[in-house]
Parts: C-alpha cells; structure tokens; sequence
C-alpha cells in the first residue's frame, strides 16, 4: 500500500510517500490513526476534517475498504486554476 | 483533449489546432487564469504549482465529460501548467467548443468552477518574505 | 478597446498585448465566432459581413462601457471582422479581463448578447445556389 | 440630410446613401411616407415594423425631430456576432 502526501502535508511527512507493508491499515478510519501515531501533528488536521483522501486517484468516502495494492493520497483543499 | 505540463503555451496555436478540425464550431468560449500581482494583500513573486498528475487527468476528463454531454459540446481543451510561475504568466487554459454560443459560456463556467473544486493542484504563493499553500474558496 | 477590421486576428497576440498592461489580471473569459459549414440546412461557402461602421463603434464603446462599470473589468477587447469571411475563419473576438472569474464570465456573455442584438452588423450568407441576409434571434 | 441603406435595403433603394436637400422630412414618420413614395417596395417593411432607424449613428424612437444635418440610417434586424 503506497500513501503519498501532497502540499503542506508533505511538511508534516517530511517525504512525498511511502510504502505500508505489513499489517496494513483496511479503512480510511485506521490509516488515519496508523498516521497520527507516526506524525502527531496530523491529528489535528485529521479532527478538522479539512483534508481530502483519494484511494487509485479517485475522491473517497471514508468506509472505503483498503487493499494493499491501492494507492491512497492526502492532500489539503486543492487551489488549482 | 486534457494537457498538464510545465511550459507557456500559445492560445493561438492551441486554438486553432482543435477549431480546424471541426468546421461545425461556431461558439468558442475559452478562460484563462494568469498569476496575479497582489494576493492576500501582499506583492506576489511566484507561484510554486503543485500537481497529483495521474489523479488530475482523472479528474479533469471526468468533469470535461460531464460538460461535454450536458452541453453537446463538439470538442474541448483544458492546459494546466505546473511548477514554478511568475506574475504575469497564464496558469490555465479552458476552452469549450460547440455550435452556439449559450452552451460554450456555460460549459466553461462549469469545467473552471469543477476544476478549482476537485482537481488536484495546490499553489504555494511566494511573496517577498514569506509564502503561503493558498486553497480555493468554495 | 474596439477593432473593426478586414483582416484575421492572431489570439495570442491580441491578448497578451493588452493582458502585458495589468499585472493584476487573474482572470480572462473571451469569445470566439467562427463561420460554421452549415446553416439553415445549407452548405455555406462564405459569409459577406457589411458593417455601419461608425454607429458599430458607438454601439459596441456603449456595451463596452456599460459591461465594464457593471463588472469593474480591468479591460476590454472587442474585434468583429467584416467582408469577404469563408468556412473556419474567425468573425468576432470578445475578451473580458478582471481580477476573479465570475465578473470576467458573466461580461463576456452581456456583452456578446448585446453585441448580437444591436451591434449594426449584416452577414449575407452564401450557399452553393443562392444567398440569404441573415437576422440574429433575439 | 443623408440617408444611409444597409444589408438588403439596399437592394430596394439600388443605392448606398441619398442625399434629401429641399423639404427635408420632419419626422421619422414623415420619412416613411417620403421613401415609400420613392420605393414603393419599402412600405411592407415599414408596416410589418422590422426595419430599424438610426439618427446621427444612435438608435431612435419615431418621434425625434429631424435636423438637415442628421444622417439618418435604415437597416432590418442586425446579425453580427
């Protein structure tokens, strides 16, 4: 499973992405708290609801089952145009 | 036909290269955002444009399909730079191609308001002191 | 600014030209008429456009004039060809500049609408047998 | 007072422009009645209403008084854009 970061969030990460191999997370709801342990400062982010998920490149809702070959990216409100 | 790309691109060119293909146009209604002077009350250096590629082109055929259909449009254009713009320089490029002109105007308003919504680049502002991960208004 | 010309436009130049004057334009919506292959279920081959050229400049300076108080555009381009125009070419160009997308949209469509109600222009349209003085539908 | 014909008025009046020096019409309505006399083919347009009437390059309303100088324009429904 390949999470990759975009914007403001990759100051969070401190990288573009990475890979989850083992025990990875099956919900949007679990990766959030498998993130928050590994980058506290994301946990407000997270209680705000500001930041959007995309699972394969599309806008998901969160009871969305995650499988290891997906790739899921988060990313703040976009500002394109 | 959907361009994501770093460099300036010639409205002209860009244009005429769709328009010729279709001698059944008659409307063209095209928009184009340009990187502005003055934001948030500061002097504006550059923009840093940040893309999620794979997910843009996704997103951005979804929403010229959706136009297309809803406004039989006969052909469309969308070009989104990204990377480093300084002031003065086009950002994007919307153009929506069809027989009469009603249906063009509100198949651009459309595509632009859908892609400042949903599609996935983010501008980090760079100002002479600082710089700022702007987000669109809804 | 009013064009009222013989001769094609280059829509890169045309625009940048006057884009190049304000460095706080963000937003451009413009408009492009072309001469379609068909009308009325005829083939046409080509349009002879006549103009009143001196009431079509004050007609379109008060259009202009109007669109741009009521949107605070930051500027204005309008080009309408007239004479000899075949199949694919360009007639008319109208570009609304602002600071946001919403004014520049919404201008840009007042002022081809009026343009099209009151703007003292004639095509005469040629079809392979005969020809016909067009009207614009209000 | 010139007169100025456009699109396929011209056609009825096989001119361009005419020049109306003595007995100038007063009125638009008294207009009318001149160029029908001269056009016979021009009174249909008059009734059915679709002819358009310019002064000094403006849109009218019938009840302008006419000045020698004007220049005054008829044309049928416009079709630029």
């Amino acid at each position: 499973m390949r999470i990759r970061y975009f914007a403001w969030i990759k100051d969070i990460t401190n990288k573009e992405d990475e890979i989850i191999d083992i025990n990875h997370p099956k919900s949007i709801q679990e990766l959030k708290k498998y993130l928050e342990n590994l980058y506290p400062e994301l946990k407000k982010h997270f209680l705000q609801d500001v930041l959007r998920f995309a699972v394969n490149q599309e806008y998901v809702s969160e009871n969305l089952n995650l499988k290891p070959i997906d790739e899921i990216a988060i990313f703040p409100p976009v500002s394109g145009g | 036909m959907i361009k994501i790309q770093k460099k300036n691109f010639n409205l002209e060119e860009e244009i005429e290269k769709i328009k010729n293909k279709h001698l059944d146009i008659g409307a063209l209604t095209s928009f184009v955002g340009y990187v502005r002077d003055l934001n948030n009350n500061k002097d504006v250096k550059y923009l840093n444009l940040e893309v999620y590629q794979e997910m843009a082109f996704k997103e951005l055929s979804k929403i010229e399909n959706n136009a297309t259909k809803k406004w039989s449009l006969i052909d469309t254009l969308i070009i989104h730079r990204y990377g480093k713009l300084v002031v003065n320089e086009k950002i994007v490029l919307v153009c929506c191609f069809s027989q009469h002109r009603k249906n063009s105007f509100e198949a651009c308003e459309f595509i632009m308001n859908y892609l400042k919504k949903d599609a996935p680049f983010w501008k980090n502002e760079f100002y002479y002191k600082d710089n700022e991960w702007l987000e669109n208004s809804s």
